[in-house]
């Protein structure tokens, strides 16, 4: 919806230190004020450790995530996300059983993986560059059939007994840091550079603001659909080898759910639904928001159902906050 | 002739909890291989934890006008009014695994959660020589999952020396269950034990546990699916598991309903023997 | 006119972020009166409007209507206070017809439940849209209408309420002839009933031909007011932009080079067996009513529609534009009508909307150089005259006109070897305009192809060499500049209407 | 008129009408053809029986598919009906088990069971107009707050022991019809007179069409916002009390993903997620399109892995055929 001058937020009259603060930090103030609360709360939780941690277990939903704000930009959805980690997890697993050496294997595992995450993004932006069916049905749709995919090419048993050697990708360490943790921070440096300073990410911006516009002034708007479904496949693929080489197994059931936190993270990341309005950190800052929480409340042994809860509580706070620092 | 008997003489419903379970998987091969041996043919659905696709379900074979159905109830009390349906149509009706407390069932086979999560704290409390403290990752959601916990928790509470620490909702999938290890690891550096309410959440806590690189913890599953006894014969953290088996759960249910066919009146419950194992059973006895 | 004022504004401040919109105006409208607004672009005459439609509180100031204060704070209100509205970016819902946007808000019900008289709505309708000469079907979805009749919908929806003050925030941008005459015949008509009407344009001869009034703001300040039967025409110019302006169209003679685009038996959508050729170094209009077909055939050649047979050659070679990137490729600008659905990427900043189409003049290797892209836009920003505090504003700040500028900034950015230009001007000021001229006669000059579809019919005599006009998807009509008049332009347009006797659902 | 428009008995009403739909509805197509498809390959399909029980299950999410109609058509989205679903039904029927006689404390559980549902949409609307915070977001939070409380409130254990009369408001059947069916019946009737004939009906397609022309055309747009959101709630709260009466207890994870089979129904019917755009009769469809597969690949007993591939692809194929019509 291109909503027009009439401006109503620009209620300017009002601007006190505190929401000139608030304008520069947006959620990120939520996030600080959140991670000085559980400091305060656990003596566990702001160590080198735990910290770690906390980047290893968002790295899973934060890589997706990063794609998903691309996807988002266009004004796009996908929600064959979690179930593509677990499809990719199964077949690129399954790869790994082969009586070959592992280090043949693995670079058929990677390849396989990455395949399925390309074949599944160009498989939804077919459907929806060329039949027109808007990117909610399809990638239902390719939930719906990579999940029982996952399930029927598994009987639904996790593939297990794969190479010791192969937990290192999900398991490793490199000076300390987890790898996925250093994947994830590679792949978002990527995606702000991509997205800030490249002719590709502009056109993202221009096909969710506008598709219409943005045909009209020349960009290849179904290319760049093409292209951003494809990297948010393939990074939930690679989220999915990540997942299973952590679990040293290829699990059907795995990723279940993920497409909701993936597009929480995006959303309460500051990106509009509607396109053309978004930002990689922010999304960063939203995965961080919503996985710091999970952990602090695990930390403080927090019942499973408050913590329900309180989640729900610190997403709405969160956006809040940063909406009223937009008046 | 010989091709009559081909032709399946009775078509029985199935609808199962879950499908994405190794312990539903290995039901389903248990009233599989017992049905082809009786030349039944099963219809089997599964509620995914919807009690209100699993009334659809039942609802569909009382339309279908199935011979028998089976069901592993999403919740003991509410599938009540289905089965009551089933009952008015005069199918009968066979729980497995867990049972409904409404409605008319020819039989309920099942092995008892409470019993398995009672033999799982016994275990642990055995292996840490009553003290220690304990975490349990949990699925509280599920009615099953609940009564095991509760038996776990009545075993554990007759050792003073032990405390349960954590109790965190790992929702019984193997990455989930990760995470929230992993987070409970970071809060409790003195763990001894933990309990997974299923084999995915004892092997996520493995994971965490081996991620971490710590050491003197003791995993106690449930379930003894293939990967889990993998570990524990691989002398990991995973020490024991509780067996239910599944497969004899099936077997026993299509048992009973040739029984309840040839007009012998089953027992009301036929219970299937929950146990324990761990390295030296499982080394000792080729369970599966 | 009576002894007291029916509206008074006074001193009216409004602040945007780093943009002092409105500073101090004051402003009154009596009954019976047409009172026109002009100046700039941003100068604030749609904030002055916005806040007299209650979408925009004021900062500082009071509003009177009959003497007494009033207070704003929803459109509601100002309904209620017999304010309509015509806003410069139509404010219509594209999923909704024709009646059911004219009655929104106010639909017609039967007795008092809250079930809609869908049969008075849509006599309603009619009748309104009677008044204004057009018979628009008011069944039809507005998404499916061209701006020009988008414009005539938004005019109804005005006209359609009991309105005791009626603002019209450049009701005529998008309309030519017969719409623009009915227009004033209903504003005179309504003018005599008692109403008192704001009237903004940026067409100089309309204020004289229907204004009582004008007021001029700059900058946000009020710079003047008088009756219209004192001022000249100069005098008002001068009072807008701040400095003289003698010729309105400049015009460069030229040289006809060869030719650059030929069309040969085009057919698609409406458009049928059209034949044309584009030549360098000269300015080609295209003339025509609302709906004849101009804005189609630009849309073909872009390869932004579907082309049913016939061959574009561009310098001699067959093209074959499947889409705009093939045309822009091949050396082809359009530029839309309506900057808003098919030009501007709202959220957006200026700099980054000027360079879209051409950002790989200023990027290297896919990546984009940030100072060479500020460079370019800088420089068209103050060729245009682009009146913002910041070009990393989003778009949707800025002031219509300003916002026809970035669009047009594009597409002078793209160089492109033939530029089609659909209502290039429309809700540009004088000052701009006669910038803007020059700018296409140098785009002549040096050797391009420019086309210009407009419906402000002096615009076109004064700027083209020659003249195409198309009625009903055919072309009717060819006139050099010489020969020309607004009378042969007419009756072209009007031929093929004229030819079969009778006049179609949408001319009637 | 209106009852045979919505198409509860395809096969017999009358041809004029039949096509009508047709061919303003392509998914009509797609449900008529699986129907067709089904009647031959199994003999138990068509029939009587089957028919009441597959309308009998599709009216939960079938009654909240309506809600979520109004509220999708506003360019919003209520991810919370699932979750209320839970809350509704478990909070309702705990005022069961108070010690007074049925007939006292039914009204009273009905009264409970709406009063949650204004409140939770009146809450949506609040944050939604108030605070500016997207509705994704305010609903996904809530959802979470509702199911956590759910479980909070009951332990996770189902509300049971109740009256066994209670059980035939979602069990009981009037003239052979079952309750659960009459009440989608008339919820669809009502919603569809409401939404073609009423102003508050033209005001929600506004509000969604385009939210600044309708609040300058005077239109209250945030009276109109909690409107609808309060009648999502209330119909999603409707539904809970339907299924805690079918299922004769109150469940705590009753309706888990129901918020995705809802939307899905609606978008396939034809609606926008961009607002503006959608019909009342299409999202009945779209319910029955997906009810109806289910139905027909259970009666079919077709592998449930095979089968979440099956209405993956019915959805797609479905929503592809209704493009391609409108090309
Ligand atoms: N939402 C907004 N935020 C910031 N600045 C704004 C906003 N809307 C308008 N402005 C600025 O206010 C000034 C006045 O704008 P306004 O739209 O009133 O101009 P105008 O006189 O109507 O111009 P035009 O003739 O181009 O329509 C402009 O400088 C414009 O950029
Ligand atoms: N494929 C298309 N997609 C979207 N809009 C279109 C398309 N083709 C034409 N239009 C719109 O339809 C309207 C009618 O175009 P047409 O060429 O008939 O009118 P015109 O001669 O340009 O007259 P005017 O612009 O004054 O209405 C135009 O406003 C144009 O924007
Ligand atoms: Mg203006
Ligand atoms: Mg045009």
């Amino acid at each position: 919806m291109v909503s027009s001058v009439v401006g109503v937020d620009f209620m300017t009259s009002r601007k006190n230190i505190l929401s000139r603060i608030l304008s520069q930090y947006g959620i990120s103030l939520a996030l600080l004020i959140e991670i000085i609360l559980f400091s305060r709360l656990s003596p566990f939780f702001f160590t080198t450790e735990n910290i770690l941690n906390v980047t290893l277990q968002i790295s899973i939903t934060a890589i997706i995530a990063a794609g998903m704000t691309f996807v988002i930009l266009t004004a796009g959805i996908d929600l064959s996300v979690g179930a593509l980690v677990a499809l990719s997890g199964v077949l690129a697993t399954s790869v790994l059983k082969l009586p070959i050496p592992l280090i043949y294997s693995f670079p058929l595992f990677l390849a396989t993986g990455i395949l399925v995450g390309v074949f599944s993004g160009w498989l939804s932006a077919f459907f929806i560059t060329r039949f027109n069916v808007t990117p909610f049905i399809v990638t239902l749709a390719l939930m719906s059939i990579w999940r029982g995919g996952a399930y029927l090419y598994t009987g639904g048993r996790p593939v297990w007994g794969l190479p010791h050697a192969f937990s290192m990708l999900g398991g490793g360490r490199v000076a300390g840091i987890p790898l996925p943790t250093l994947i994830m921070l590679a792949v978002y440096a990527a995606a702000y550079i991509v997205l800030q300073y490249t002719r590709f990410g502009r056109h993202v911006y221009a096909v969710g603001g506008n598709q219409e516009a943005a045909r009209l002034a020349g960009i290849n708007t179904k290319r760049v659909l093409r292209q951003v479904y494809i990297l948010c496949g393939v990074l939930s693929a690679l989220s999915g080898m990540l997942l299973a080489s952590r679990m040293n197994s290829g699990q059907p059931n795995a990723g279940l759910m993920y497409e909701l936190d993936v597009i929480a993270a995006v959303v309460v990341g500051g990106a509009s639904l509607f396109g053309g309005r978004g930002s990689i950190v922010g999304t960063f800052v939203g995965a961080m928001l919503i996985g710091v929480s999970r952990n602090g409340l695990n930390l403080l042994n927090v019942n499973s159902y408050i913590q329900q809860i309180i989640v729900g509580l610190v997403i709405l706070v969160a956006v809040m906050l940063d909406q009223m620092r937009k008046r | 002739g010989k091709k009559e008997t081909r032709k399946s003489s009775k078509i029985i419903g199935v609808t199962l909890l879950t499908r994405a379970h190794l312990f539903y998987k290995d039901l389903e091969e248990g009233l599989l291989s017992a049905a082809a041996r009786n030349n039944y043919e099963l219809i089997i659905t599964a509620a995914e934890f919807d009690l209100g696709r699993q009334s659809g379900q039942i609802e569909d074979f009382v339309a279908r006008r199935v011979d028998a159905i089976i069901v592993c109830p999403a919740d003991s009390r509410g599938v009540g009014p289905a089965i009551a349906k089933a009952n008015q149509a005069k199918i009968p009706v066979f729980t497995a695994d867990i049972a409904s407390q409404e409605g008319e069932v020819v039989c309920h086979v099942a092995s008892d959660n409470i019993a398995g999560g009672r033999q799982a704290g016994e275990y642990l409390a055995r292996t840490l020589k009553g003290k220690g403290n304990i975490a349990i990752i949990d699925q509280p959601t599920l009615t099953s999952v609940l009564d095991r916990v509760q038996g776990f928790k009545d075993a554990v509470a007759l050792y003073p020396d032990m405390r349960i620490v954590a109790d965190v909702n790992g929702e019984g999938v193997r990455d989930k269950a990760m995470q929230v290890a992993s987070d409970i690891l970071q809060a409790h550096p003195e763990l001894n034990g933990i309990f997974g309410i299923n084999d995915d959440s004892a092997l996520g806590a493995l994971d965490a546990v081996q991620q971490f690189k710590r050491s003197g913890i003791s995993i106690v599953g449930y379930d003894a699916t293939p990967p889990a006894v993998d570990a524990i014969l691989k002398n990991t953290a995973l020490k024991a598991d509780v067996v239910q088996y599944p497969r004899r759960i099936g077997e026993t249910t299509i048992q009973k309903i040739r029984e309840y066919f040839s007009g012998v009146p089953p027992q009301k419950v036929v219970p299937v023997e929950v146990g324990i194992v761990d390295r030296d059973s499982l080394s000792r006895t080729q369970t599966r | 006119m009576s002894s007291s004022p029916l509206l008074e504004m006074l001193h009216i401040t409004k602040q945007y972020p780093g943009v002092l919109a409105l500073d101090d105006v004051t402003f009154d409208l009596y009954a019976g009166e047409v009172h026109c607004l002009v100046g700039e672009n941003g100068a604030g005459k749609t904030t002055l409007i916005k806040i007299l439609s209650g979408a925009l509180p004021k900062d500082v100031g009071e509003l009177r209507v009959n003497g007494k204060p009033v207070f704003l704070h929803s459109p509601a209100d100002a309904f209620e206070a017999g304010i309509g509205i015509i806003h410069q970016d139509f404010k219509l819902v594209p999923e909704l017809t024709v009646a059911e946007n004219i009655f929104l808000g106010r639909e017609p019900c039967r007795g008092r439940s809250p079930f809609i008289d869908f049969e008075k709505m849509r006599e309603g309708a009619r009748a309104v849209l009677a008044q204004l000469g057009e018979s628009l079907d008011p069944r039809a979805r507005i998404g499916t209408l061209s701006v020009a009749q988008r414009q005539v919908v938004e005019i109804a929806k005005s006209l359609s309420g009991k309105n005791r003050i009626l603002a019209m925030d450049e009701p005529s941008a998008a309309l030519t002839g017969k719409e623009l005459k009915n227009l004033f015949a209903v504003i005179r008509r309504m003018q005599e009933e008692g109403v008192g009407i704001i009237y903004i344009s940026h067409r100089i001869d309309e204020i004289f031909e229907i204004g009582t009034r004008v007021t001029v703001l700059r900058d946000g300040k009020h710079v003047h007011t008088c009756k219209t039967s004192e001022a000249d025409r100069r005098g008002l110019v001068s009072w807008m932009v701040g400095r003289e302006m003698d010729q309105e169209y400049p015009k460069v003679r030229l040289q006809r080079g060869k030719e650059i685009l030929r069309l040969e038996n085009l057919n698609g959508g409406k458009l049928r067996n059209i034949h044309l050729a584009v030549y360098q170094g000269e300015i080609l209009g295209l003339a025509g009513l609302v709906g004849a077909g101009r804005t189609e055939l630009a849309r073909l050649i872009f390869g932004a529609d579907r082309l049913e047979n016939g061959r574009i050659l561009l310098d001699g070679k067959e093209i074959h534009p499947h889409s705009p990137r093939d045309a822009i490729d091949a050396g082809i600008g359009l530029l839309t009508e309506d900057r808003n659905r098919y030009g501007l990427i709202m959220e957006m900043s200026i700099e980054k909307n000027i360079t879209l189409s051409n950002l790989k003049a200023v990027s290297r290797g896919g990546f984009i150089q940030g100072e060479k892209e500020r460079g370019a836009a800088q420089q068209f920003a103050e060729e245009l005259r682009i009146k913002t505090p910041s070009l990393d504003r989003e778009v949707s700040t800025l002031s219509g006109g300003n916002r026809q500028k970035v669009v047009l900034a594009r597409w002078l950015f793209t160089r492109s070897r033939l530029l089609l230009f659909d209502e290039p001007t429309a809700g540009i000021d004088v000052g701009v305009k006669y910038e803007i001229y020059n700018l296409l006669n140098q785009l002549a000059l040096n050797g391009k192809g420019v086309v210009i579809i407009s419906s402000d019919l002096p615009e076109l005599l004064g700027l083209c060499d020659r003249i195409v006009v198309l009625c009903e998807g055919r072309i009717t009509g060819e006139l050099s500049r010489e020969e020309a008049t607004e009378e042969k332009i007419m009756l072209l347009a009007t031929s093929v209407v004229d030819m079969r006797g009778h006049r179609d659902d949408r001319e009637a």
